[in-house]
This record gives structure tokens, C-alpha cells and sequence, in this order.
């Protein structure tokens, strides 16, 4: 199996994946069938949406149940841009700048007032918006909602409606994943990660939590902004019902299910968020609610981490399998790993000992999950 | 007549083996020193009596086996576990900590007597009774552990690494007052300790742990002067 | 070690090349995709989802969710329908044969994208036609994806105009009168009465709601003996209205005209106006006025106001005439055996949807060719269908354009027990 | 003038249903640090559990005091063998796990009981009475105050008694609650059992008003975690009086100021808010919470 780890790290291997996955997403369209491509296309576009919400919730740790109002306004900014017959470039950069701008002013006053204020803005956003969509008429449609056909194939590429709507799909989530992940992989990333952690330590080491924050806020609406603009290219009408406070737990609960603070967590959200109600459809259709309550609860059962744990529990439970060490408690492969992500940076206690003692940096005290609970479980 | 005693205690942290035969005794009203560098495994035995970590080989309280058994049953046998880090319930006020304290007892006069008592023991206390338990000092913290322990009326309290993030006058200042409560209450102890200074004007004997095993163990005396400790510390 | 190396990169090419040679056989789809649409003379050949012995219909519907009650209704009206005939051995069609109606029905939750997904399934899992769907936003999500697939979306449970619109929507009937009828019904009538009244009017802040309102004023307009004095609106998730009838209260109006599709605040609606003292003549949409739904209910006290008046088109499952008539009786059989409704349904939009059924059946017997374009042509040249259950008077006609199945609304006044026509206000 | 007491009347009871759904969160999170967002659908399900007692032919009292036993027991189970295992874990994953059960009750709500509008008896007559030109039902008049007597009782219970200090105690660092002999695994059921019978009080007092459906409660459960922020998340009385002016100030503010009207008069809770956090940002009665590095 080490040989195989091995091989896989290799670069030029890592490359030749790269460009098949590249040849099978540009070759895919063509020979999926044609639902398979319009449910491809709108996992697109809700795995985006969940993206956006793991740069704010998952990333840096701020509760936001607002990410579905950014959808709709992204949404609607795109109906009345292409009914006014403007530039689709122009269109899609308007989808994308609108909701950001409202996410920056929204965030300069919330991130003040630190977590719960967040949370209860965010709530709001939805809430206010609905109603506001409605009284907008002259813009929104009011409670009829607005449809905008600008996304069927132009005839010189001679691919059907299906086939061009998912590589606008594609091509748009492709570049957000990548920029996002580069944004997270580099030292915003880290900047949040310690934002998150504790807010104490970030400003004791000159991060300020406020601005990263703001930052993270707007990226999460701006991205937000752009899966609305894919919501319309795919369903190609809005309507008030878009951005209902509903979906937007549904989006955390996806964002969760897929593996929250995780690039492939968020595809595999999205991917959930549009299934789920496909296979509760397939089982029994006035049964939904249970269905979907079932199998949102299984899962976080069987990996807690999201739907992206499941090759690390897979490899952890054939390891532990090996010698027959009692299997490492949530203490200890959750310490281990907060250790890697926030650096070694917690001081053990405001005041250092003077005592000839080497300062081991205990993490902040922390509330340790009790062994006893799993020998409890054990006896 | 031994309180309590550990014979060949061996624990794991998930593949990791921290313990790898500890044993030590505790005579009734006796107070017991464990030393050791970082890493010896010092808390991990006090976690392994007081039921917060799986454990292997013998563990007896007043003759009975007590291995394996919950925290709150360890509890109410009499043991009261001062945890590394103080575990203060930031969200509740300083006589609301010691009330928690009390939980098992029964005899309302007595939990107020020993309130009382405590207050006394621990004066900084006395003045930040009403304030909650996040909004105090390192100091403090530590006082209300220790005093939430007293209230629980224990025959053997785990003391662990009381000075530790304490400047040396404070840290000094507890152990006087935890010396006063021996002399006082007679309870028992099982004292682990970075600073051995602190611990020997604690404890008769003492035990000095290194990589999860008794290295030695000998009376105070004998310890201090012993360049044994000085390796122990310094390492190999 | 190299050549460990090189095998691996043997292999990976070798992969390359399968996969690339399986896309290019898999390239045929895409010239063959587009099939439908041209049109050959010859005998015509059969739209997908209706075989020599059955047809598929597909149902969109809010079937949880808060709308679950009236949107589960409107699948369970049309499969007990269809249970019914099916279990006769099936329904005769124009061209001779006799062919059972499977039912498949999709939750939307009331979310319009969820709406175009499950019609985009619907044409996957080859469909012959979709409909009777309850709401607005739904319907429409998924209004021009049916126009370009050209799949029948008919006799839906809304009352927006644009599914009766031929020129706008050509693959698209409503089934319930529009809201613009329903209001202008009573609108109409209000205006011929002879002397002055003050309107106090309260409706849904949706399609729903402002479609009444439309109809309403626009029947009004003309007559100077009308004033509406105050008019407020709410919102469909509200927990209550009260706020709102405390001032309306206050206008002093004699005539209340409540567009209202929410069953508990109407409920509670008759009941804090009667707390207020406030005791106009009531005006109440036909989804909210049921009288064993709403105005028997506990507490509620019908009598104490002086009319109250609905729009209908069809007998209300609730009311006490219904089970003892002979069909009604069949109709609640029918619902208890393929349904899992428990008693009496509640919301009117059984009975509609088994009208719809009805009406259905209508089409499917004058249908020659197994098409969907001849199914349309049979379905749009109904008239003067007097369906089960409709009240005497209205009749189903689906020639006229933008006109829904059901178009004649006759304006009914509560007499205690059931719903009488009346011919004018007072 | 009646019709500003009438407003202010109507804003209290609507208040009311708030503040008993609020108060229902607040024990949970006080006992488990918690937020449950399954707390109204476990309230719906209590009343639906009273429904059946009811047609049964139990009395009403007796259906009501039935269903608060069957909730605490519930609410027990669905600690110990759901949320147990997510307690020590990420909070967010807690919060969507209270999702999932929320989703799972109302489907089970609506599968069992069908989502037809049930109607429920009340404790209280339909008779009302004139206070100051207003017309107050003796209905909402019953509701504010057993919501008084609930808001008090819980008061009580987290200062005074032993088991509200041990519930706290749980939440807030279990391991060193445990050290001082809490059986913390009883305790948290014991949160979780009484957060559910509070739940199917409040369910009980809401039924009637608001006719039995799976959903009742969905809409009150933002007005409901709109109080708790407000009122801070520690004390039953802020929760309370937050979820009254909330109720309140929508009616005004619908009525008398010209911009918001009907329609955004849900915006009026959130602007308060906002205001109360930019002052205060640990709510009316909350206490600052101390992060120790």
C-alpha cells in the first residue's frame, strides 16, 4: 500500500489525473444523457453556492444563514440584466460585484459586533428579502418572478441546450474551486483558519479578526452572487421562492454533509443538497421530509467530518485494525489534527512560569471530550 | 493502612502508550508525590484513578477495585480530582463553583460551614464571591479548584500541577494554604508536580516517573539531595 | 527503479487512449441528439409515455412542506380517480384502445427550482403529459422547459392567467378560474346592489393575493356607491393577522373582502373580528371557505355576521349534502381506498383534481393518435362538460382562449348549513 | 387610543408564542450549550401526542400533563442516543444534526397525522374583556401568563435549586462537573427531557390559536432565536421580555411608521437588534462572556 501512496505523489502522475479529468469533463457533456447533464449543471451550481458559504462558515468559523439571499440577488441582478439586454460579460460581473457590495457594507457593521450579531444579520437577509423582492416589482417581477431565456446553445456550436448550459457550468465552478482553493491554501487561508481557532490569539498576533472577517464575508457573498448567475442560467426563471430562509439552512446542512472548511466537501454538498430530494423522489414522494431527515442523520452519524472523511476514516480504521490499539479516541486524532492546523503558537497561560520548566504549549483549556464518555460506551 | 494503591498501570492515547507499569501507594492520610520531566506521564495517572482514561493493571481505593469505573463514581468514592488546567465553570460565580462542589453532600449547615472554611483558607476568594468563574485570575482559578474539591468532603484529593502557569509567590501562597488544609483535614494526597521544591514541602515521599515508569521512589529526604532527580529532569 | 517507472507510464498512456477511443464511440449521441420535431406523415409515431395499454401522466406538487395539505390533494384527487377507472380495466381512448393512467407524482416543496428538476425527470422517465400541480412560482419555473420539450402542462392549480394564454402558452391550460374572475364574480355583484358600502379589503402579498384584488377594483370601478376604505395585506407565513383586522376594524367598513389562502388565519381571522365587535358582510376566495373546514369550525360563529360570500365552481367535500349524494359517496370511497387522506379531505383541491381527472378522461376519448399534439387539440375542443361535483351553472369549456378549464364562477351565500347562489348583494 | 392597546395587546400574545418556544431554547442551550433547532418541531410533536390522548377521550389537562411526560422521555432518548455523540464535537455539525431532526419530526408529523389543520381545544374560554377601549381575549390573557409563570420557574431552577446548577455546570465543562460526582450522562438527558416538556407546554398553548400542522412552529422559530440573541442566550427573563417587545414593536411599527408596513414588519426584530448588539453585544441580560487565551 506504501508503494501505491508513493506513486501516487509522484508529480508527473499527479498531472496525467489532472488532464484526464480534464479530457472527461470536456468530453462528458457530449455523451452523458440529457438529464444526467442538467442534474450535473445544477449540482454546479449549488456547490458553488456552498463554496461561497465555506469561505465564511467552514473557513472561518462566522454562523451565516443568509448565503441563499446572496443566490437570489445574483439571480435576479442576472434576470433583469439579460431582459435589459445588456452584455452577458457585463451581466455576470454585475451578478458577482452586486451581492459582494451588499456583503461588504452588510459585514463592515456585523463583524463589530462579533458572533451572534453575525449569525442574526444573516438570518435576516433572507427574511427581509423575500418581502423587499415582492415590493420591488418594477425590478424583481414582484411575487411572479421573472424568467430570462438567455442560456439555450447558439447554433454554431451545434450542441444542445442540456450540453451548453453544463460547460458554462463547468467552466465557471472550475475557475471559482480553483481561485478559492488558492485563496484558502495561501495565507488568507491560514489567516482565517486562526480566526477561527480563537480570535484572542489572532489579534494577540496581529491578524485582525475584523478585517478577515469583512474579507471573508464579501468573498462569501461575491461567490454567492456568481451561483446565482448559474442558477439562472440553468433554471433560467426566479422568483421570490428563491432565497426563502429554508434553503438556507439546507445549504449549511449540505455544506456539513459534504465536509464543512473543504474544497471537495463543498462539490460533494452541492452534489448532496440536489440528490437528496431526487432519491427521496425515487423512494416515495409525499415521504420527503422523513427521507431527508433519515439520511442527513445517518450520515453525520457514520462520519461526523462530512461526506470527505470518509477516505481518512476508511484508512484510519484499516491502520487501527493493525494492532489492535484502542481505536484513537475523538480526543486524539481531533487534537492531532487541531494541532497541525493552528500552529504552535498558544502561550500555555498569560503568565509564563519562571520556574526551569520547558514551556510544553498546552492548547488553551481545553473542554476535553471525557474518555469516560467512550468507556462508557465500551462497558 | 493503605488508602490506595497502583500495581503495574499501563494506558494508551489511541496507538500511543503513555503508561507502562506505574505503580505507587498512598497511606491513609498520607501525601504522595509523583515528579517526573513532561511527558513522564505524571496526569496521565492521576486520569488513570480517576476514571477519565482506559487503564490496565491493578487500581484499589480502601481495598476496592476502582478500575475502569466513571469520573462521578470515582467522585463519590471519596476521590477528588484537581484537574490539570483547574476545569473552572467560567459560566458560573465562585459560590456557585463551590456549591457544584458540594453536589453529593447532603447536610446543608455542613456545606455552608465549609464554604465558610474555604473562604478562609482562600481570602482572594472571599471578595470575588460573586464575580463569575471566567473573569478570574490564573491564581485565583487554581484556589477555586482546589476549594471546589474540599467541598466534596474527599478522603484523597489528586492534585495536579497546582503551580503550574502560577507566578513562583502565588504558587507558593496555594501550597501554603494546601499544607495548612493537610495539617487541618488530614485528607490524603497525591501530589504531581514540576516544581519538586514545592511538592517536598507537601509530601513524605515521592516517586519520580520517566517515560511511563517508576524510575525511584524514596522519602523526601532522600530525594532532594539525589542527582537522580536532577538526571530525571535533565534527561538521558 | 526505471522500470517501475516506465511500466507506470505505459500503462497511464495506454489508459489515456481507451478512454479517449470509448468517447469518441460514444460521439453519436451528440449528432443524434436532436429526434423530435420533424415531423413524418405516415401513421404518427407515438409521443413517449403511452403505449397500446397505458399512459403516464406526471404530477409536480408541494407534497410537504407548509403547503403539503392542499399540494398532496391535488395528486390524491387524480389517483383515486384514475384508481377507480383503472380498476374498471382502464379508460377508452379515441382510437379504440382501452388504456389504464399510471400517476407519477413528484415533491416540489414549493421550490421552483426543484420544480424544473423534477419536470426535467419527468421527461426523463418519459412521461406523456404534466399538470395539475398546485402554485404559481412552481408552475411557472418550469413553464418554458415544457414549451421547448413541447410536453402538455395542463389543467394546473393556479389561477395566473398565462397558463390560458394560447398565443403565450401553446402547451399550457389553467384548471381553476383566474383570481381576476373570482374577485370581479363578487366585484360585479357588489356593484349592482343598490345601496352605498364601504370595503375594507385584506389579501395575500403574492399573485395570489393581487389577483383579487385586480378583478375586484376592476369590477368596482365604475360604481360610485362603492368605496374601499382601507386595504392592508399579509404575509403567507405569518402567525397571525390580528394587527391587521384591529385597524381594518377601525375603518368601520361593511363590506370585508378577505384574499386570503391560508385555512388557520381565516379561522382565526372570523373569530377576532367577532372579538372586535367588528361585523361586516364577509367576502372568502373558494380554497378558504369550506364550510365544514372553516366556518363550523370551534369557536367560529357564521351567524353573527350578516352574509357571507364565496366564489365555487364545484361542491365542497365538507359540506353535509356532499356525503349522502351518491357520487359524493363514491368520490369519498375512492379517496379512502388509493389515497393515504384520512377522512374527509379538507382542502378543495380534491375535488378539483378529480375533476381535472374527469376532464382528462374527456380528452383522452376524443384522442385519434397517440400524440401529444392530438391529445392537445382533443383537450382544447371541450365544451359545456358538466364535470362531477361542479355546481349547476358552470360548466367545464376549454375553446376559449385565455380562459381556464373552469371560467363561470357563480357568487354562493352561506346559509348555515352549505352554500346557496345568490343572485344579488343583501 | 383603543386601537394603539389593541396593537400592544395583540403584539403581547403574538410575544407570547415567542417567548414560550424562546424559553425552551434557552434551557436547552443552558443545559447543553447547545441551540436546538428541532425544539419547535419537538413542541408540534408534543401537541400532536396531546391530540391523540384527546381523541382518546383524555381531558384536556390530563392530554396536555400526558404529553409533557412522553416529551420528557423523548427528549431523554434523543440525547443520550443522538445528540451524545456530537456534544464534544464541532458545534456546527451539533446544529445541523438538530436540522436533521427537526426535518425527520415534521415528515413524521405530517405521515402520521397528515398535514391537515387539526383543531385543538383550549385551556382558556373564548371570552374576552375590555381593557382601556381594547378588546383582550381571556385566551392570550391565560397564555402571557403561564408564559410568566414558566419564565419564573425556570428562573428559579438555574439560580436556586441543586439540578439547575448541575445542568449548568454540565454545559459548560462536563469533565470537571464530573470530578465534582455529577453523573453528567443523567443530567444531560434530564436538559434535554425538560427543554421538551417546556416544549409541549408551549405547544399546547399555541395549537389553539394557530390550528395543529406540522409546520406550526417554523415561523415562530425565528421570531423565537431572534429573542434569545436579543434577550442573551443565559437568562430566561431577558429571553422573555425580548420576545414581548418584538411582538410589540412588529405591530407599531407595521402600523405607524410608513415605510415598513405588513409586509416588512418581520425586519422591525432585526433592527432592534442590531441597535441592542451595536450598545450591548452580549444581548439586554446576557453577561459578557470572558475568552481566556
Amino acid at each position: 500500500m506504501a508503494a501505491a501512496a508513493g506513486f501516487l505523489a509522484k508529480p508527473w502522475v499527479r498531472w496525467v489525473a489532472v488532464l484526464l479529468v480534464v479530457v472527461l469533463l470536456v468530453v462528458a457533456p457530449l455523451i452523458f444523457p440529457i438529464f444526467l447533464n442538467q442534474t450535473l449543471a445544477r449540482i454546479g451550481v449549488f456547490a458553488v453556492a456552498v463554496l461561497g458559504l465555506n469561505v465564511v462558515m467552514g473557513y472561518t468559523g462566522q454562523v451565516s444563514l443568509g448565503q441563499i439571499f446572496f443566490v437570489g440577488v445574483g439571480a435576479y441582478v442576472t434576470a433583469y440584466g439579460v431582459n435589459a439586454d445588456w452584455n452577458i460579460a457585463l451581466v455576470f460581473i454585475l451578478a458577482a460585484l452586486i451581492p459582494g457590495v451588499i456583503g461588504l457594507l452588510i459585514s463592515l457593521a456585523a463583524a463589530r459586533l462579533g458572533g451572534l450579531a453575525i449569525a442574526m444579520v444573516t438570518i435576516a437577509l433572507p427574511i427581509i428579502g423575500v418581502p423587499l423582492a415582492k415590493r420591488l416589482s418594477e425590478f424583481t417581477g414582484g411575487s411572479q418572478g421573472s424568467s430570462a431565456r438567455f442560456s439555450s446553445a447558439p447554433d454554431w456550436t451545434g450542441l444542445a441546450d442540456d450540453q451548453w448550459q453544463l460547460y458554462i457550468v463547468i467552466a465557471i465552478t472550475a475557475v471559482v474551486f480553483l481561485l478559492t482553493r488558492n485563496l484558502v491554501r495561501g495565507k488568507y487561508g491560514r489567516a482565517f483558519a486562526i480566526v477561527k481557532g480563537n480570535e484572542a490569539v489572532a489579534s494577540s498576533m496581529g491578524i485582525s479578526p475584523y478585517r478577515y472577517k469583512v474579507l471573508a464575508f464579501t468573498i462569501a457573498s461575491l461567490i454567492g452572487g456568481i451561483s446565482g448567475f448559474l442558477y439562472m442560467v440553468v433554471v433560467q426563471y426566479t422568483s421570490p421562492e428563491t432565497m426563502s430562509f429554508g434553503h438556507s439552512i439546507t445549504l449549511l446542512a449540505s455544506m456539513v454533509i459534504g465536509g464543512a472548511g473543504s474544497i471537495l466537501g463543498s462539490l460533494l454538498g452541492g452534489a448532496y443538497y440536489v440528490l437528496a430530494p431526487q432519491l427521496t423522489n425515487a423512494i416515495d414522494s409525499s415521504l420527503t421530509a422523513v427521507l431527508q431527515g433519515i439520511i442527513l442523520l445517518a450520515i453525520l452519524f457514520v462520519l461526523p467530518g462530512g461526506l470527505v472523511s470518509l477516505p481518512r476514516l476508511w484508512r484510519r480504521r484499516r491502520k487501527s485494525d493493525g494492532h489492535g490499539g484502542a481505536p484513537a479516541g475523538g480526543a486524539g486524532s481531533r487534537s492531532a489534527a487541531a494541532a497541525t492546523v493552528a500552529p504552535d503558537v498558544s502561550p500555555s497561560a498569560a503568565s509564563v512560569t519562571a520556574a526551569p520548566v520547558a514551556a510544553t504549549p498546552t492548547p488553551p483549556e481545553p473542554n476535553p471530550p471525557t474518555q469516560s464518555e467512550e468507556k462508557r460506551q465500551d462497558t | 493502612m493503605t488508602l490506595l494503591e497502583l500495581t503495574d498501570v499501563t494506558a494508551f492515547y489511541g496507538p500511543v502508550q503513555v503508561l507502562d507499569g506505574v505503580s505507587l501507594t498512598v497511606p491513609d492520610g498520607g501525601a504522595v508525590g509523583i515528579l517526573g520531566a513532561n511527558g513522564a506521564g505524571k496526569t496521565t495517572t492521576l486520569r488513570a484513578i480517576s476514571g477519565t482514561v482506559r487503564a490496565g493493571g491493578s487500581i484499589t481505593f480502601d481495598g476496592k477495585d476502582i478500575r475502569g469505573m466513571r469520573p462521578d463514581k470515582v467522585a463519590a468514592m471519596g476521590i477528588a480530582h484537581v484537574p490539570e488546567g483547574r476545569g473552572t465553570l467560567s459560566d458560573l460565580t465562585v459560590r456557585e463553583n463551590l456549591r457544584v462542589g458540594a453536589y453529593l453532600r447532603k447536610d446543608r449547615k455542613g456545606i455552608e460551614s465549609d464554604i465558610d472554611y474555604c473562604l478562609d483558607l482562600f481570602p482572594n476568594l472571599k471578595e470575588r464571591i460573586r464575580s463569575h468563574g471566567s473573569a478570574l485570575s490564573g491564581g485565583e482559578q487554581q484556589m477555586l479548584a482546589v476549594a471546589r474539591a474540599v467541598m466534596s468532603k474527599p478522603r484523597l484529593m489528586l492534585l495536579d500541577e497546582a503551580s503550574l502557569g502560577l507566578a513562583p509567590s502565588t504558587a507558593k501562597n496555594v501550597y501554603q494554604a494546601i499544607g495548612r488544609l493537610r495539617r487541618e483535614s488530614g485528607i490524603a494526597m497525591l501530589v504531581v508536580e514540576q516544581n519538586a521544591n514545592l511538592a517536598f514541602t507537601l509530601v513524605d515521599t515521592a516517586t519520580v516517573l520517566e517515560t511511563g515508569r517508576n524510575a525511584l521512589t524514596g522519602t523526601s529526604a532522600e530525594l532532594k539531595g539525589m542527582d537522580e532527580i536532577r538526571r530525571a529532569y535533565l534527561g538521558g | 527503479m526505471s522500470t517501475l517507472r516506465k511500466k507506470a507510464r505505459i500503462t497511464s498512456v495506454v489508459a489515456g487512449i481507451g478512454i479517449v477511443a470509448v468517447l469518441a464511440a460514444g460521439c453519436a449521441r451528440g449528432t443524434a441528439g436532436d429526434d423530435t420535431g420533424d415531423a413524418t406523415e405516415g401513421p404518427a409515431e407515438a409521443s413517449p409515455g403511452i403505449t397500446d395499454t397505458s399512459i403516464t401522466l406526471g404530477i409536480t406538487s408541494p407534497l410537504t412542506g407548509p403547503t403539503a395539505g392542499p399540494g398532496n390533494c391535488t395528486v390524491d384527487g387524480a389517483l383515486a380517480y384514475f384508481g377507480v377507472k383503472n380498476a374498471e380495466g382502464g379508460i377508452e381512448f379515441g382510437d379504440g384502445k382501452t388504456r389504464t393512467v399510471e400517476i407519477k407524482a413528484y415533491d416540489d416543496t414549493y421550490d421552483p427550482q426543484k420544480a424544473l428538476a423534477n419536470f426535467q425527470q419527468m421527461v426523463s422517465d418519459g412521461v406523456f403529459a404534466a399538470g395539475i400541480g398546485l402554485g404559481t412560482p412552481t408552475n411557472r419555473a418550469w413553464r418554458e422547459a415544457a414549451i421547448d420539450e413541447e410536453v402538455p402542462q395542463v389543467l394546473v392549480m393556479t389561477g395566473d392567467p398565462i397558463f390560458s394564454d394560447r398565443e403565450e402558452s401553446p402547451w399550457q391550460l389553467g384548471l381553476v378560474p383566474i383570481y381576476q374572475q373570482e374577485g370581479g364574480a363578487f366585484g360585479e355583484m357588489l356593484a349592482s346592489s343598490t345601496e352605498d358600502h364601504k370595503v375594507a379589503i385584506l389579501s395575500q402579498n403574492d399573485d395570489y393575493g393581487d389577483g383579487y384584488v385586480e378583478g375586484f377594483k376592476e369590477a368596482i370601478a365604475g360604481a360610485d356607491n362603492i368605496e374601499v376604505v382601507k386595504e392592508l395585506t399579509y404575509e403567507a407565513t405569518d402567525t397571525s393577522v390580528d394587527a391587521q383586522l384591529t385597524e381594518l376594524a377601525a375603518s368601520g367598513a361593511d363590506v370585508f373582502f378577505n384574499a386570503m389562502s391560508i385555512t388557520p388565519l381565516v379561522i382565526s381571522s372570523l373569530k377576532k373580528t367577532e372579538e372586535l365587535g367588528w361585523t361586516p358582510n364577509w367576502f372568502l376566495p373558494s380554497n378558504t371557505s369550506s364550510p365544514g373546514g372553516i366556518l363550523q369550525q370551534p369557536d367560529v360563529h357564521a351567524d353573527v355576521f350578516p352574509g357571507i360570500y364565496t366564489v365555487a365552481f364545484s361542491q365542497s367535500a365538507a359540506s353535509p349534502t356532499f356525503a349522502e349524494s351518491e357520487e359524493g359517496a363514491a368520490f369519498l370511497e375512492a379517496i379512502a381506498e388509493y389515497t393515504n387522506q384520512e377522512g374527509v379531505p379538507a382542502f378543495p383541491h380534491c375535488v378539483w383534481s378529480w375533476i381535472a381527472g374527469a376532464t382528462l378522461e374527456q380528452a383522452f376519448a376524443e384522442m385519434t393518435e397517440p400524440t401529444r399534439e392530438n391529445f392537445m387539440e382533443a383537450l382544447l375542443s371541450i365544451q359545456d362538460y358538466s364535470a362531477p361535483f361542479m355546481l349547476e351553472g358552470s360548466v367545464i369549456d376549454t375553446t376559449a382562449d385565455g380562459k381556464p378549464a373552469v371560467s363561470d364562477v357563480l357568487v354562493q351565500k352561506y346559509n348555515g348549513k352549505g352554500y346557496a347562489p345568490a343572485e344579488q348583494f343583501g | 387610543m383603543g386601537t394603539f392597546i389593541q396593537l400592544v395587546i395583540d403584539g403581547l400574545s403574538a410575544g407570547s408564542i415567542y417567548a414560550a418556544l424562546a424559553l425552551a431554547i434557552v434551557l436547552v442551550n443552558q443545559a447543553t450549550g447547545l441551540i436546538n433547532f428541532a425544539q419547535g418541531g419537538m413542541a408540534v410533536l408534543a401537541a400532536y401526542f396531546a391530540y391523540s390522548f384527546l381523541q382518546w377521550g383524555v381531558p384536556l389537562i390530563l392530554a396536555i400533563l400526558l404529553s409533557m411526560l412522553v416529551s420528557f422521555v423523548l427528549g431523554a432518548l434523543i440525547e443520550r442516543f443522538l445528540m451524545r455523540r456530537f456534544e464534544q464535537g464541532d458545534p456546527d455539525t451539533a446544529v445541523v444534526v438538530t436540522i436533521g431532526l427537526l426535518t425527520l419530526i415534521t415528515g413524521l408529523c405530517g405521515w402520521i397525522w397528515s398535514f391537515n389543520n387539526l383543531q385543538f381545544p383550549s385551556l382558556f374560554p373564548l371570552q374576552n374583556v375590555n381593557i382601556l377601549g381594547a378588546v383582550v381575549s381571556v385566551r392570550s390573557i391565560g397564555t402571557t401568563l403561564v408564559i410568566v409563570g414558566i419564565m419564573i420557574l425556570l428562573q428559579l431552577l438555574f439560580i436556586g435549586t441543586k439540578l439547575g446548577l448541575a445542568l449548568r455546570a454540565v454545559a459548560v465543562n462536563p469533565q470537571s462537573a464530573a470530578f465534582s460526582g455529577l453523573p453528567v450522562g443523567r443530567l444531560l438527558m434530564v436538559g434535554w427531557g425538560l427543554a421538551a416538556a417546556l416544549g409541549a407546554i408551549a405547544g399546547a398553548l399555541i395549537a389553539p390559536s394557530l390550528t395543529l400542522t406540522p409546520g406550526m412552529m417554523d415561523a415562530a422559530l425565528v421570531y423565537a432565536l431572534a429573542a434569545v440573541i436579543l434577550g442573551g442566550l443565559s437568562s430566561p427573563i431577558g429571553v422573555v421580555v425580548a420576545a414581548w417587545m418584538i411582538g410589540v414593536l412588529e405591530n407599531l411599527a407595521a402600523v405607524y411608521v410608513p415605510f415598513i408596513g405588513f409586509d416588512l414588519k418581520i425586519a422591525v426584530p432585526f433592527i432592534l437588534i442590531f441597535i441592542v448588539l451595536i450598545v450591548r453585544p452580549q444581548g439586554l441580560f446576557g453577561r459578557k462572556d470572558v475568552v481566556r487565551v
